[in-house]
């Protein structure tokens, strides 16, 4: 009982851990699909972070902080866009300036705003997104083993966690059944062929660009006003790089990218689980070593498990016609 | 034939960037102009504060080295076709390295120690860029995701080992004991005073010269040596690679390893020169730069020292910059080097396709 | 069927326009890539295009296609000027192009492939059932039948370029473009696309096709048009005109199609493969128990359909391909996998000209002198110990540019911006002129122009009565007839049979390269 | 009457507005400002080479006293200070011993100890928590005060402890930190005192999120979830900085090293309007009597400092 009941709170953890990398990830697959490398995702998820936290603290409504995360990720989105699209620059290091610019914006304007070095006033009530129990959560709870699963993992999650789940199920729906999904997974691949059907490069790499800022802004919005209460200069602390490791982990497919995200959501809450308890045999471990252990494991993974990881062919490369 | 391509280079290096850059100070003063301080003068203030005194160009060229170090080191994996982002990684190995030169052979003399101490930090670097090299090459694993897990590997072997092993007992701060003065690298300030000329105390060192070095070094092994042709083909042309016997996978691990060296030398500038001992964080991001200077100098070492010397500008004046307008944020560094790397690292075209245009016309009126 | 060119001959008298180019000029920066050209196609007409590489073909066609915008000129369509500004407008207009290199999702199947620009409605479900039918009635229609589901990667090129048929086709395309179709077929397989083509001429369809083989202009074209160097040389119907005054046309000098060799005088086995077994990553035997001899001074011509197992086994050969099977033996010699090494290979006199230039071959990247030291960077000419001369290296380059007459001469110029033909002769400078004991030749005049293949051709007997064993594979048969002294057939990895070229014809060839003929022996 | 005085802060890597010892040095010189209406010049470092920068920059133009905010600050200052020997240094939280120099250190363990006694008291469940920024020798000196603090209220009590990461990250990851709080509750942790910095916020956040009771760190963190947090483990940086400005200014400010403990009160737990309902007057009269005993030498509290081992 005691065992279930923790790794039920491991895997609890390990859920709201997930969710932003999750965004992020399906992020970085629509982009990635489309041909646009993006390493701007860390970025894009401050800046979401930040808006959604000055929203709503203005307004006092997590919707429309919401709102204006997503709005804020994707005027990042629309620089990288028309860095990487228009003006055929190179993906990578447009990626590395929209990070470096939602950090230093962020933290310029929030001081400016609020004078306290970049973090916005703590959110309360309707500002945040508080936990819904699913229906049914607390009759469940009796039943043994499934019953806790339900109540404490699937059940007592803020919307946006929901809201991840399903981006996944329509990411996955949309790349594999429809017209526009086809002409993403053709246009990263080969984007001379899509255009030489009569279908523009531009147009729908734009798209899924935006698709990844809308994405990045809820995941954003998750960090400040579901699992934070406010932004803090620097909060997102990496997660849209190790979201560009789940997403080739996935190797680049919106289910697996799910798996991917949880897996190393997962590693977290057990490394922090891990502190301080001594291990049989070993005895207690160094801290640090605890705390490396989901990087270690993901290099471990990598180089036991996945293989290599072929990303979309024209993924990074500019389409130019003209030698 | 030779000339136009000449000055296309010429441009391309250095007109280019400039105008790039002339751009992302345009925008970064309307940035400047919203939190409600005045533009020309913050312009006037940073290029003062990076040029105008003795000091300013001290902390600029100071700032540059780093820049070099881990430009280069991003430029070398570039040239065999990977992208190190491991260069925080790699040159918090090569602190430790080179701390444990420093802090072990102490009883060397001098004209020995610095030298052990900087290959302890090339050393260092390369080791900790051979695993994720071996990685990709022998198992295929991503070199982006495996250097960035080595980062957070490297920062937390670091924090066990100074608050653990190395650390200065009874220190609050995580750090060695200061080294050895054997250990000490000439600061530019010191060594001119010894042929009279007096300059403003400043970190700039002798690593500066190292960076140089490594600067012709990079050149010479990329485009003039047998492995530096091995290193480019395997880089542009993997298959022509194996038509022509070059054995791929040990061309990629030697290449990630000079590129974590390079890296690892950061340490020399950092840890041995400026803080005569190792500590925390001295990184201090310097290895994520480093990809935009690889990428703006267009991974050629004479585009790396023009960008590292720009960004070596952006930090000095901007902390001048900070100094004399408390409403100016540090933030606001960070906030023009991403606009600098936007323009002269990706918006490039804005200004490169007129220039071109521009030569064109050039060329065809002279004939 | 190709002889049934009548019906066309009759309406000839009131012939209506299908499609007219007046003045189209077009320049890649430096390239001047089309001259004002003019260009008019009859409907329901087979057109040929002719031209040297580089000569503008494929730029003029992508501009009709919409895929590049002309800087200036006009293009008409069933008699009424359109602008076409990109292959959507120009599917609009009926017009439907194979590309010369295709223009496909590889690692999706043939209907996305097909049905990619032509969903029809936003859920594919919905559209995929149409296209299905489509399909199955253009099989029924053309013999063009296709696994629907079938990973196009996969499939064999033929299989390929029929996809970009149907692809036209399923648009409805009234005028189909098709840029060096039969480079990739078999004499066969190619009858086959002529014999569909003109069905397609007689419905009404109006076909442009470009090739560089004057043997198809001739058997399949109603009139041809010739290009040089960017600019519409000439206008003919094909009856009144002949392949040697077409090759002059296009290379501007009289050129002798077929090369004139003394009998060979063959020595000692330079090169010999036993049971050799080649097996590709998902471990199926792509060369399945190849043996073969190979004696100085003789040409040993390897015919095949591509993707037989020709090139694996060449590659194999080279040392660039681990052995699951078999030995091979140098000068008599079995080598060792250590031996095997392409570069241990190379020092000791096998040299090897690869299929595919641009992927192997070279770097485009690089600059040409740099490319035509590729695979001898570690020579002592090249620079002592670790470091490169860099003056050797570029007079070297410029030695061979010279001997083998490359244009332009310029060794400091990116390999990529030399034209076709011209970084097929730096390849062969810098492995011919090292006078090789035994030379592997893969493709060696693919998309090379009549000209270039003269000398190529001319090159490659020399190097035979210099006493030098050559392997040649190739997919043109005219070349395998024209060079080889002894022909082996390759059909799935295995070898089908082996001929003297003067006991052999085309047919038989292709009935062996089918893998028919070994089973009725 | 006072002398004009230029006085001058650096911050800190962690910054002017840490929500931890930066912010109460910064709290301190606006409080100065007000009483004595003198401004002051302050500026927040971005790397390490930036120290000996912004202390020299500032003892050049005459700036005195200099506060130096921070453990790291220590080398930079020994040798600023020697190349102007006539500006006042003060650094805060570690000594260098130079004839211009003030060195203030704080006895956190004895506040943390404090703060220790009143989670026992208060928590039902007798586990209680730690979360700590980043596991080096100041945070753990924390801890190990904490402890001591639970272990004598409590024997059987026990301590549940995080560090956060091993990367600047760590002092600014306020999700982390939620985790970390949460996941001690989950083991059954009631009240969990954090040292932290903006991470804390986290920490405080999940706990008054999930009924439990957080403690603030460095300075008075009450207001943040009022009635959810026990109480603040006060760090008097800001009196330091008050009454070192003021020295200064009345010509009274002295080199040499200032430990300030409870009997200075330079450290203590902080007691207003926001947590007055938790703390029941049993848990104040044992914490008060405690603070005595401590400063009376009755209650010896162990530094981890002196010989970087906890008992
Ligand atoms: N996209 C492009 N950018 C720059 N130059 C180009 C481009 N496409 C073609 N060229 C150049 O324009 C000229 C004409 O090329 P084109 O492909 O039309 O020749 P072609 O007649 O099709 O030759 P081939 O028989 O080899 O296919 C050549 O010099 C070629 O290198
Ligand atoms: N993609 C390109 N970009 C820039 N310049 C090119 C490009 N392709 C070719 N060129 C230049 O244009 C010249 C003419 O190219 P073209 O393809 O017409 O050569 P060519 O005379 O047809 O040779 P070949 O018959 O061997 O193909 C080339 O020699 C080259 O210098
Ligand atoms: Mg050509
Ligand atoms: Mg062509």
């Amino acid at each position: 009982m005691e065992e279930l009941s923790a790794a039920i709170a491991v895997f609890d953890s390990g859920v709201r851990l997930s969710v932003p990398l999750l965004f992020a990830c399906l992020a970085g697959l629509w982009s990635e699909r489309s041909g646009v490398v993006d390493i701007g995702l860390e970025g894009k998820l401050l800046a979401a972070a930040f808006a959604a936290a000055a929203a709503a603290h203005a307004t006092g409504s997590a919707w429309t902080g919401l709102g204006a995360g997503v709005l804020a990720s994707l005027g990042f989105a629309l620089v990288h866009g028309f860095a990487a699209i228009a003006q055929r620059g190179n993906q990578i290091v447009s990626g590395v300036a929209v990070n470096m610019l939602a950090a230093g914006l962020t933290a310029l304007v929030g001081n400016a705003w609020y004078g306290q070095g970049g973090r916005t006033p703590a959110l309360e009530g309707a500002a945040r997104f508080e936990p819904i129990t699913l229906p049914g959560a607390e009759a469940a709870r009796g039943i043994p083993a499934l019953g806790p699963l339900y109540a404490d993992v699937l059940s007592g999650h803020t919307v946006l966690v929901y809201a991840a789940v399903l981006a996944t199920l329509l990411t996955a729906a949309t790349l594999k059944r429809t017209r526009f999904g086809l002409r993403i997974r053709a246009v990263g691949e080969n984007p001379a062929a899509v255009d030489t059907a009569g279908v523009s490069v531009p147009a729908l790499r734009y798209a899924a660009v935006l698709i990844a800022g809308v994405l990045c802004g809820f995941g954003g919005a998750y960090l400040s006003l579901a699992q934070a209460a406010g932004f803090l200069p620097q909060m997102t602390a990496g997660k849209g790089f190790i979201a560009l490791a789940a997403l080739i982990f996935a190797k680049w497919r919106a289910w697996p990218a799910l798996g991917a995200c949880f897996l190393f959501g997962l590693l977290d809450a057990i490394s922090i689980r891990l502190q301080g308890v001594s291990m049989p045999g070993i005895g207690l471990v160094p801290v640090q070593a605890i705390q490396a252990l989901p990087y270690a494991l993901t290099v471990v993974l990598l180089a036991g498990f996945i293989g290599r990881a072929i990303p979309p062919r024209a993924s990074g490369l500019p389409y130019v016609k003209e030698r | 034939m030779s000339a136009p391509i000449e000055m296309r280079r010429w441009a391309d290096y250095v007109l280019v960037p400039a105008l790039a850059v002339a751009a992302a100070f345009v925008v970064a003063g309307l940035v400047v102009l919203a939190i409600g301080e005045n533009p020309l003068e913050a312009t006037a203030l940073l290029l003062r504060g990076a040029l105008g005194t003795g000091e300013g160009v001290g902390f600029t060229l100071y700032y540059a080295t780093n820049f070099i170090f881990t430009g280069l080191a991003v430029a070398v994996a570039f040239h065999a076709g990977l992208f190190n982002i491991g260069g925080e990684g790699q040159a918090t190995l090569g602190g430790l390295g080179a701390a444990l030169a420093c802090l072990h052979l102490d009883f060397l003399p001098g004209w020995l120690l610095v030298p052990l101490g900087a290959l302890g930090a090339a050393l260092f670097g390369a080791l900790w860029a051979l695993v994720p090299g071996y990685l990709q090459a022998r198992r295929g694993s991503h070199i982006v995701i495996t250097t960035i897990m080595f980062n957070m590997l490297a920062s937390a072997l670091l924090v066990y080992l100074l608050v653990n092993v190395m650390g200065k007992p009874g220190s609050m701060q995580p750090e060695t004991p200061t080294f050895a003065s054997a250990a000490h690298v000439p600061f530019a300030h010191e060594v001119l005073a010894r042929l009279g000329v007096t300059v403003p105390t400043t970190p700039l060192n002798a690593s500066f010269l190292l960076a140089l070095a490594c600067c012709y070094g990079v050149w010479l092994l990329i485009w003039r040596t047998r492995l530096g042709y091995a290193i480019r083909t395997v880089g542009a042309n993997p298959a022509a690679a194996a038509y022509a016997g070059i054995p791929i996978s040990r061309v990629t691990i030697v290449a990630m390893m000079i590129s974590g060296a390079l890296a690892g030398l950061l340490a020399v500038n950092e840890v041995m020169g400026v803080q005569e001992r190792l500590l925390l964080e001295f990184t201090g991001g310097y290895g994520f730069i480093g990809i935009a200077v690889a990428l703006m100098g267009r991974s050629h070492p004479v585009g790396i020292v023009l960008a590292s010397l720009l960004f070596g500008v952006l930090y000095q004046g901007g902390t001048e910059l900070a100094f004399d307008k408390p409403t100016i944020t540090r933030d606001m560094i960070v906030t023009i080097s991403g606009l600098a790397i936007l323009f002269a690292g990706a918006l490039d075209g804005l200004f490169r396709a007129p220039l071109g245009r521009f030569f064109a016309a050039r060329r065809k009126a002279g004939g | 069927m190709t002889s049934n060119v009548s019906p066309v001959s009759l309406d000839r008298a009131t012939p209506p326009l299908a499609i007219e180019l007046v003045g189209i000029d077009k320049r890649f920066g430096d390239v001047h890539a089309n001259k004002g050209v003019d260009l008019t196609v009859r409907k329901g007409s087979i057109h040929g295009i002719v031209g040297e590489n580089g000569a503008g073909k494929s730029t003029l066609m992508s501009i009709l296609y919409g895929f590049y915008e002309a800087d200036r000129g006009e293009i008409r369509v069933g008699g009424v000027a359109r602008r076409i500004r990109s292959p959507g407008e120009a599917i609009a207009a009926g017009i439907g192009m194979v590309h010369q290199h295709f223009m496909l999702v590889e690692p999706l199947s043939v209907i996305d492939n097909v049905m990619l620009g032509a969903e029809g409605g936003p859920r594919l479900a919905a559209g995929a059932r149409q296209v299905r039918a489509r399909l199955a009635q253009l099989a029924a229609d053309y013999g063009l039948a296709l696994d629907p589901d079938a990973i196009v990667g996969d499939l064999p090129v033929g299989l390929q370029q029929r996809v970009e048929i149907v692809k036209a086709l399923v648009r409805g395309a009234d005028v189909l473009v098709l840029d060096e179709p039969t480079a990739v077929l078999t004499p066969d397989e190619a009858d086959g696309l002529f014999r569909l083509l003109r069905i397609l001429a007689d419905e009404g369809k109006t076909v442009i096709l470009i090739t560089h083989k004057l043997r198809e202009i001739m058997a399949i074209t109603d009139r041809v048009s010739v290009m040089r160097r960017g600019e519409m040389v000439a206008t003919l119907d094909t009856a009144a005109t002949s392949p040697a005054q077409l090759a002059e046309l296009m290379v501007g000098r009289r050129v002798l199609l077929r090369v004139e060799k003394a009998p060979a005088a063959p020595g000692p086995v330079v090169l010999a493969a036993e049971n050799v077994v080649v097996r590709d990553a998902r471990g199926t035997a792509r060369v399945d128990g190849v043996s073969l001899t190979i004696r100085a001074g003789e040409i040993v011509g390897i015919a095949g359909i591509a993707g037989n197992g020709q090139s694996e086994l060449l590659e194999a050969l080279a040392g660039m391909r681990p052995l699951a099977g078999g030995t091979v033996a140098l000068e008599g010699r079995a080598l060792s996998p250590a031996e095997r090494d392409p570069a241990a290979l190379r020092r000791r006199g096998l040299l090897h000209v690869p299929e595919d230039r641009m992927r192997t071959g070279l770097v485009p990247a690089f600059e040409a002198c740099e490319s035509a030291m590729l695979g001898f960077q570690d020579e002592r000419r090249y620079g002592a110990g670790a470091l490169l001369d860099r003056g050797a290296i570029v007079s070297d380059a410029l030695e061979r540019m010279e001997a083998y007459d490359v244009r332009p001469r310029a060794p400091l110029l990116k390999t990529s911006k030399f034209s076709g033909g011209n970084q097929q002769k730096i390849v062969l400078a810098r492995e011919i002129e090292r006078g090789p004991k035994v030379l592997l030749v893969g493709q060696p005049t693919r998309g090379v122009d009549i000209g270039a293949i003269e000398f190529i051709h001319r090159r490659l007997v020399a190097l035979r009565d210099q006493g030098v064993g050559v392997l040649l594979v190739s997919v043109e048969l005219e070349e395998i007839m024209a060079l080889a002294d002894r022909i082996l057939v390759m059909c799935g990895g295995r070898i089908t049979g082996e001929r003297l070229p003067g006991e052999t014809d085309e047919r038989d060839l292709g009935l062996l390269m089918a893998g028919v003929a070994e089973r009725a022996a | 009457q006072g002398q004009a005085v230029k006085p001058a802060i650096v911050y800190d890597l962690g910054g002017k507005f840490d929500k931890s010892f930066n912010e109460g040095v910064y709290t301190g010189a606006e409080q100065f400002k007000k009483d004595a209406g003198v401004e002051y010049r302050d500026f927040e470092i971005q790397n390490d080479a930036q120290r000996e920068q912004a202390l020299r920059r500032f003892a050049r133009d005459g700036y005195s006293p200099i506060v130096a905010v921070g453990f790291s600050q220590a080398s930079a200052v020994e040798k600023v200070a020697k190349e102007f020997p006539n500006a006042k240094f003060t650094i805060i939280d570690m000594v260098v011993d130079a004839p211009n120099v003030q060195s203030i250190v704080f006895k956190e363990h004895e506040g943390s100890f404090l703060v220790g006694l009143l989670a026992a008291k208060a928590s039902k469940t007798g586990k209680v928590g730690f979360v700590g920024g980043m596991d080096i020798p100041l945070i753990r000196k924390f801890a190990c005060g904490y402890v001591q603090g639970v272990k004598y209220a409590n024997p059987q009590g026990e301590v549940l402890q995080n560090m956060t990461g091993t990367t600047g990250a760590a002092w600014t990851d306020p999700v982390k930190g939620g985790e970390l709080a949460k996941a001690q509750i989950d083991r059954g942790a009631d009240v969990i005192y954090h040292a932290a910095g903006g991470t804390g916020i986290g920490v405080l956040r999940a706990a008054a999120d999930a009924g439990k009771l957080g403690i603030g760190v460095d300075s008075n963190q009450n207001m943040l979830h009022p009635g959810k947090v026990l109480t603040s483990m006060l760090k008097r940086v800001d009196v330091a900085t008050v009454d070192s400005f003021k020295a200064a200014k009345d010509g009274t400010w002295k080199p040499g090293v200032t430990v300030l403990g409870l009997k200075e009160n330079g450290v203590g737990w902080a007691l207003d309007d926001n947590n007055r309902s938790l703390i029941t007057p049993d848990m104040k009269s044992a914490a008060d009597k405690a603070a005595a005993d401590i400063v009376s030498g009755a209650i010896q509290v162990h530094d981890y400092m002196a010989d970087q081992k906890c008992p």
